[in-house]
């Protein structure tokens, strides 16, 4: 983990089944490459993704994590990611006040043709994020104890 | 006022308006003022009103034991009614069997507690009996410096701000005085208790305590009506204020939206706008 | 004679000690109006003076809010036990109240009554404990209610009194506290004068009365109307000791930990069944009343109360050992 | 003990290319719960379905996850194939390695210890799983059609036509809608009333179809295959089952000088009336507001002279009930009322083109009547302010579409074309007329329909002219209509005799209190909200609830018959089962620990979850809790992340299921 050129960024992404998991689905299809440490958690839609599994995915290690769904009114279940939305847009100035590194906090739309996106959105997040450097912060926050 | 706040609920008692009257009365063993539940007219000469009266009475109204105790009057300040609007907003009480006595207040603390600094309710509203008169009335609303703190803060640098939330959640407990105090954490199984799945660690760690911390802010996004109860109750000197604060900001600025304050507006969480804005989202 | 402990040696003894890689714990400012038990990196931070008591309780030395029993991991079909290290660093209270460091008797009947815990155990073995007898009370203080006083020396390696407002007397009581001060102490004739303790505030033949026959009585509810079942009681009292023990990990492993835990929580009791024992806030508070003065005192032959006030003091609603039995055992 | 079973899949060399099988077989098997892990070339063949079957058997596999390609693949497939295994096909899961893992990622190492990592999550999850059962509802094999017109009587034709039982509610006296009134319709110009008037028949003849006119939606209880609608008959003074159509009664009657509501205003009709000749049922209602009857309390001439002794001035509003498994709404459209302040307040417009003052500045709706046959001037083209007939006639486009200071952004799609059919047929009518249409684009797209505007431009010789009229003013009896002509680009005033406005399209009047009453959603100009709009166009959001014609959004009689007849299959779909089977990944409450906030009440987007009460045996109130109407949910899980105790869950992706997902992650 030293050298920060070998740095993988662990990633985990919440994603929708409807649009973003179909967005993925199709950079397979089309072969797109991209870096091999992001995690593909699917939902079965943004509405359903609470701000608690973000607090998880950090607990368990992940440098970054992405949120992501339909396009406003292409929802599946047609609202469920507004809902969405309009917790990340609560979520995030709490984030701030106890600064949880939101630059390692990632929400996008990508629909079931968005492959391209998909594979960009991913790929600019591991160079975020290898830029970053390894969540330390939060990792020193995870393993904190009382001493012995 | 003290005076009249007695005559008031001996009246109410009396009569039979009410079997219990939930409001402040002087501890037998110190100099606090704690809450007390006056059940007889006689005794209602055990209310007292002064500027230590912090406790928001609100919470009680959900507690079974004093449910028991029968129909209900409340004594409350202008900030504490507000957490009866976004209670019966979110069906935990009945408005109608309830009577609410609105104190008129001018601040508590010496000195004033933080909120009371920025305070634009001095007068509860929507009281069905209101005590005497605020000295200060109800200034117009604006945000100036209602989040002055949190906007100081954020002025930090990240490292500080991390440096200063580690320090402070580091001695966090986990007594869950913060929840128990706070009437709108009534859940009847909190989620840090439930144990499938483990959402948030229950131990006192700074990984748990940070989960929890960020769980019980937000849980009270929209929501919060910033009596500060948690951060008074805290024994461990944690400002939650800041937290909570950082909530309200982000609702009023997005939303215009306070929560407590408007009977007819509709809460913001498990709402939406089809313009809510996402500059954040790609 | 006495040995005196002067205002200008404290600050480079406990460097020293922290020097010598040892743990020291004692009062520290943390904000305006907060004083608590922390661990200290420096001697600065040490705050002898300016306060009745911290809020919390030295009892985190020997028994922490949360403590690794052993991990475990599952290795194909196999679980792979990790026993947890016991700790080893020696470590110093300084600056303990006597309401603190007489908690640590009643404790250690509690963790080796049936088994012996070797977590605590080897904590209380490491842990010297140098109280500061104390200069102050306030009205949630009651020590001289349960036999207590301002200079008890209960579960002390040494006592320090103030002489003035810089020195301080040391009693060394243990072979603990005599190596603790070897050659930190100069001999003098300054004696140091323990205060009188706040006037007794219940009577507790009139408690044992009571409790003996009180069990229905309405008085639990009446008094627990305002109690708002946390724990910030327990969790800063010096002798509540319940804990929970849980697992922590995912699917491949994780660890035992052992957390405190309080009986004032509705869920302490609370079946998997649902039903619930103590299903009001009437008995839990009744149950920790009987649990310091009934129960324990049977069991261990003294009470598990010192007096401290801290629940009192730390109750959101203002309530505690002393305005309950103020209520149901009122001094004549 | 759970017994998992990992089937990873080679796709080929799909997967086997860049992901080791056999190492990653070896390194899962290790995992705890897995029984047994291998690899095979293909999963999906009949071979592989039949190993994963075998293994089931023989191993007393408890779950299966499959490593193969994306589940919205073969998720169906291995839960089908377990199913025949005697598993729970809701026991089984895939990782999605091919993908997500073979396909983009090349090098070997990692794409393997991600696919590893891929399955591990699998496994975590299905270790989490419950078996599920499809949730089967009754089905009450009736529909209700509301709305009479084009789009209703087709959909309740064509439902009927399948054999199922139908409620037509219509709120006028007769069934019809705004197509009765029309003249001739693009792009064929055949007659409206000849191709519509027969199915109106067909629907008062059908035996499968219960006729309420004169009748509105009072309430709607229920959800999806039981539904209950209580609908207000209004009270028509005449009972139908005893009239007999006669018209010895509105012959009769002395009260002359009521508007036509059927001729939008342009003529006038009886107290006691039918709309139109043609209406079905043949039978008519008294206008208490006309009748001299109600008014003054005297006449009674209708009563007299009807020998069946139909009329009941005591007639009373009356209130029934239908029992409906399905609800399709078509209640149409109505005009922008131009000039006025409507109904959302923000939209007011046009007064400046006289409507309203000037009798002859009509609208669309108007003009259709002026050249109907059966209309006030029996199909002459006469101006309504003298009867001459106008030698000059200016149409304008997109009074009101297109139009946001005017509070209207949509087009309304129709305009286009029906304004080039009125200048062909006012052409076909007055020979030596010329006709002048102001427009903003032309709007042509349909089968014939671009060749129908040629028609008329190069036929029938109407002048198009590109820019819009900024004011039309009124001098010795002719309309001076001043606009521009953006492609001349010069001012362009025109003597004009008659001006016919096309209004834009709204949604009926009322239609927002309606799709309250059915919980369905609709846009900011009151349209209803189709569930999606390409692949679920009839649906909407409440199940069991359909939409057709102009309520869903502006659309021509051919789009609205369409949307009738898919609304009909899909109704008829549900229909051919006496249960509706749901799938069963839905949200579920515990009710013990929901503390009844209905924070998720607010957030489904179903209307799936309601305030329900546990009351004890004696019937007194437990407690309060929110509850998952198994009906309705559709399980997106949106209650789950509003819920702070996490009381409501989502079978299938359970709070247990995504953290052990994610904790296998460390």
């Amino acid at each position: 983990m030293s050298d920060s050129n070998d740095f993988q960024p662990k990633i985990i992404a919440y994603v929708c089944n409807w649009c973003t998991y179909l967005g993925a689905d199709l950079a397979g299809t089309n072969r797109l490459e991209y870096p091999a440490s992001v995690r593909i958690v699917r939902l079965p839609c943004t509405g359903r993704i609470d701000f608690n599994l973000i607090v998880k995915a950090f607990e368990t290690g992940a440098d970054a994590v992405l949120v992501s769904g339909c396009h406003p009114g292409d929802c599946h279940y047609t609202a469920g990611n507004y809902h969405a939305r309009r917790r990340w847009m609560l979520f995030r100035p709490l984030l701030e006040a106890l600064e949880i590194d939101t630059r390692r906090i990632h929400f996008s739309w990508i629909s079931a043709a968005e492959g391209k996106k998909w594979q960009q959105v991913i790929t600019e997040i591991a160079d975020k994020t290898r830029e970053l450097g390894p969540y330390s912060d939060y990792r020193e926050i995870c393993q904190a104890e009382s001493e012995k | 006022m003290q005076e009249e706040l007695r005559q008031t609920c001996r009246r109410l008692l009396t009569d039979g308006t009410v079997q219990v009257v939930i409001g402040y009365g002087q501890a037998a063993a110190d100099d606090r003022v704690v809450p007390v539940f006056i059940t007889r007219p006689e005794d209602a000469d055990q209310l007292v009103w002064n500027d230590r009266c912090f406790a928001n009475l609100a919470k009680y109204l959900l507690r079974k034991e004093v449910a028991a105790l029968g129909r209900a009057a409340i004594c409350v300040k202008g900030c504490d009614q507000r957490a009866l609007l976004v209670l019966e907003q979110e069906s935990q009480i009945d408005r109608s069997q309830l009577t609410v006595i609105g104190l008129a207040c001018d601040g508590v603390g010496e000195p004033r507690q933080a909120k009371c600094q920025s305070c634009d309710v001095h007068t509860p509203r929507q009281a069905d009996i209101t005590v005497g008169q605020a000295s200060a009335g109800n200034p117009p609303a604006t945000a100036d410096g209602r989040y002055a703190e949190i906007e100081a803060f954020l002025k930090k640098t990240p490292a500080e701000r991390m440096a200063y939330w580690k320090a402070e959640l580091s001695r966090c407990v986990k007594c869950y005085a913060c929840r128990q105090v706070c009437p709108m954490c009534y859940c009847r199984q909190c989620i840090v208790d439930k144990n499938r799945p483990v959402v948030i660690s229950t131990s006192a760690t700074l990984k748990g305590n940070f989960a929890w911390q960020i769980t019980r802010a937000f849980h009270l996004a929209g929501r919060c009506v910033g009596c500060d109860e948690c951060t008074r109750a805290c024994p461990a000197g944690i400002d939650l204020r800041l937290l909570n604060l950082s909530l309200a900001k982000a609702a009023e600025e997005n939303f215009s939206f306070r929560a407590g304050m408007d009977p007819a507006a509709d809460p913001i969480i498990g709402a939406y706008s089809q313009q809510d804005h996402e500059e954040f989202i790609r | 004679m006495s040995e005196l402990l002067s205002g200008t040696a404290i600050r480079p003894w406990i460097e020293r000690l922290l020097a010598d890689g040892k743990r020291v714990a004692g009062p520290q400012r943390v904000h305006e109006d907060l004083v608590q038990y922390a661990w200290l990196t420096s001697a600065d931070q040490l705050a002898l003076d300016g306060f009745v008591r911290p809020s919390n309780s030295i009892k985190e030395v020997v028994f922490p809010r949360h403590e690794q029993l052993y991990g475990y991991q599952f290795k194909g079909k196999r679980i792979e036990l990790l026993p947890a290290e016991l700790p080893t660093k020696e470590q110093i209270v300084i600056g303990a109240r006597p309401c603190d460091a007489a908690a640590l008797p009643a404790l250690d009947g509690v963790f080796n009554w049936d088994t012996q815990d070797e977590f605590y155990n080897r904590r209380r073995e490491l842990t010297t404990v140098v109280t500061l007898a104390c200069g102050a009370y306030d009205a949630h203080c009651f020590c001289t209610s349960v036999g207590l006083g301002p200079g008890d020396v209960r579960g002390s390696d040494a006592l320090l009194i103030a002489v003035d407002d810089e020195n301080y007397e040391v009693r060394c009581l243990t072979d603990k506290g005599r190596r603790l001060f070897a050659g930190v102490t100069t001999e003098s004739s300054a004696v140091g004068r323990v205060m009188e303790g706040p006037p007794v505030q219940f009577d507790l033949d009139k408690l044992g009365a009571f409790l003996a026959g009180g069990y229905d009585n309405p008085a639990w509810q009446a008094a627990a109307m305002r109690c708002l079942g946390c724990a910030a009681c327990a969790y800063t009292c010096p002798t509540c000791h319940c804990f929970d023990i849980v697992d922590e990990g995912g699917p491949s492993g994780g660890t035992r930990v052992r957390n405190w835990d309080a009986c004032q929580f509705s869920m302490f009791t609370a079946h998997a069944s649902g039903h619930n024992p103590r299903g009001n806030q009437g008995q839990r508070q009744r149950q920790r009343i009987y649990h310091k003065f009934q129960i324990y005192p049977e069991k261990f032959g003294a009470l598990l109360c010192t007096g401290c006030g801290n629940c009192t003091r730390n109750c959101p609603a203002g309530l505690g050992v002393l305005p309950i039995l103020k209520t149901i055992a009122p001094t004549p | 003990m759970a017994r998992i079973g990992v089937f990873i899949c080679w796709c080929g060399e799909n997967i086997a290319r860049n992901v080791d099988v056999e190492q990653a077989a070896a390194e899962v098997a290790d995992l705890p719960g897995v029984a047994c892990a291998l690899a095979y070339k293909y999963m999906c063949s009949d071979p592989g379905q039949s190993l994963m079957r075998r293994k089931i058997a023989e191993e007393r596999l408890t779950g299966v996850v499959v490593a193969s390609c994306s589940p919205h693949m073969h998720l169906r497939t291995f839960r089908k194939a377990a199913a025949m295994a005697g598993l729970n096909p809701y026991l089984v899961e895939m990782a999605n390695i091919r993908e997500h893992c073979s396909w983009v990622h090349h090098d070997r190492s990692q794409a393997t210890r991600k696919a590893v990592e891929l399955i591990r999550m699998s496994v975590a999850k299905v270790r989490n799983n419950h078996a599920l059962q499809p949730i089967a509802i009754p089905v009450t094999r009736r529909a209700l059609v509301i709305g009479g017109g084009v789009a209703g009587i087709q959909a309740a034709l064509d439902i009927a036509d399948a054999g199922y039982q139908v409620a037509l509610v219509e709120r006028e006296p007769s069934i019809g809608g705004k197509m009765a009134g029309l003249s001739e319709t693009f792009p064929t110009l055949d007659c409206s009333q000849c191709i519509l008037t027969p199915r109106m028949v067909d629907v008062g003849q059908h035996p499968n179809i219960t006729l309420h006119t004169y009748s509105e939606i009072e309430a709607v209880e229920g959800y999806v295959g039981n539904f209950k609608a209580t609908i207000r008959k209004k009270a028509r003074y005449v009972d139908v089952a005893k009239c007999t159509g006669c018209g010895q009664c509105w012959n009769s009657c002395p009260s002359k000088k009521t508007p036509s509501a059927f001729d939008y205003n342009m003529g006038n009709r009886t107290a006691i009336y039918v709309p139109f000749p043609q209406a079905v049922p043949a039978r008519p209602v008294i206008d208490r507001n006309a009748c001299l009857h109600f008014l003054k309390g005297k006449c009674g001439l209708c009563a007299k002279k009807c020998q069946a002794g139909a009329i009941r001035f005591d007639d009373q509003d009356q209130l029934v009930t239908e029992e409906v498994g399905a609800i399709v709404v078509a209640t149409g459209f109505q005009l922008y009322s131009i000039g006025k302040e409507q109904t959302n307040g923000h939209t007011i417009g046009y007064g400046e083109y006289g409507y309203g003052q000037s009798p002859d500045v009509i609208d669309s709706l108007q003009f259709e009547r002026l050249v109907s046959a059966s209309g006030p001037t029996n199909g002459e083209i006469r101006r309504p302010s003298d009867g001459k007939v106008p030698k000059t006639v200016v149409f304008i486009s997109c009074v009101g579409s297109r139009d946001n200071a005017k509070g209207i952004s949509y087009c309304s799609k129709i305009c286009c074309m029906y304004t080039a059919k009125h200048t062909m047929l006012y052409k076909h009518k007055v020979h030596d007329g010329q006709a002048h249409v102001f427009y903003m684009d032309i709007r042509a797209g349909g089968k014939n329909y671009d060749e129908f505007v040629r028609r008329a431009i190069e036929q029938d010789g109407a002048q198009y002219h590109r820019g819009r009229v900024s004011k039309i003013t009124q001098e010795n009896g002719h309309l001076i209509v001043r606009g521009v002509d953006t492609l001349a680009g010069e001012p362009l005033t025109i003597e004009a005799d008659l001006v016919v406005l096309a209004a834009a399209m709204r949604p009926a009047d009322h239609v927002e209190e309606l799709a309250q009453k059915l919980n369905v959603g609709y846009d900011e100009n009151g349209f209803l909200s189709e569930s999606h709009p390409k692949l679920r166009p009839v649906e909407t959001n409440a199940a069991g609830v359909f939409v057709c014609g102009a309520c869903q959004g502006p659309k021509d009689i051919p789009e609205s018959v369409a949307q009738a007849s898919a609304v009909a299959g899909k109704v008829a779909i549900m229909f051919s089962r006496e249960e509706l089977s749901r799938e069963p990944e839905i949200a579920k409450v515990n009710e013990t620990n929901c503390a009844a906030c209905f924070a998720c009440v607010r957030a489904c987007p179903y209307n799936a979850i309601e305030r329900a009460e546990i009351r004890d045996r004696k019937g007194n109130l437990v407690k309060r809790t929110a509850r998952v109407n198994q009906g309705l949910c559709m399980g997106c899980g949106t209650c789950v992340a509003v819920c702070p105790s996490k009381s409501i869950d989502l079978d299938g992706f359970s709070e247990q299921q995504i953290y052990a997902m994610v904790e296998s992650l460390e």
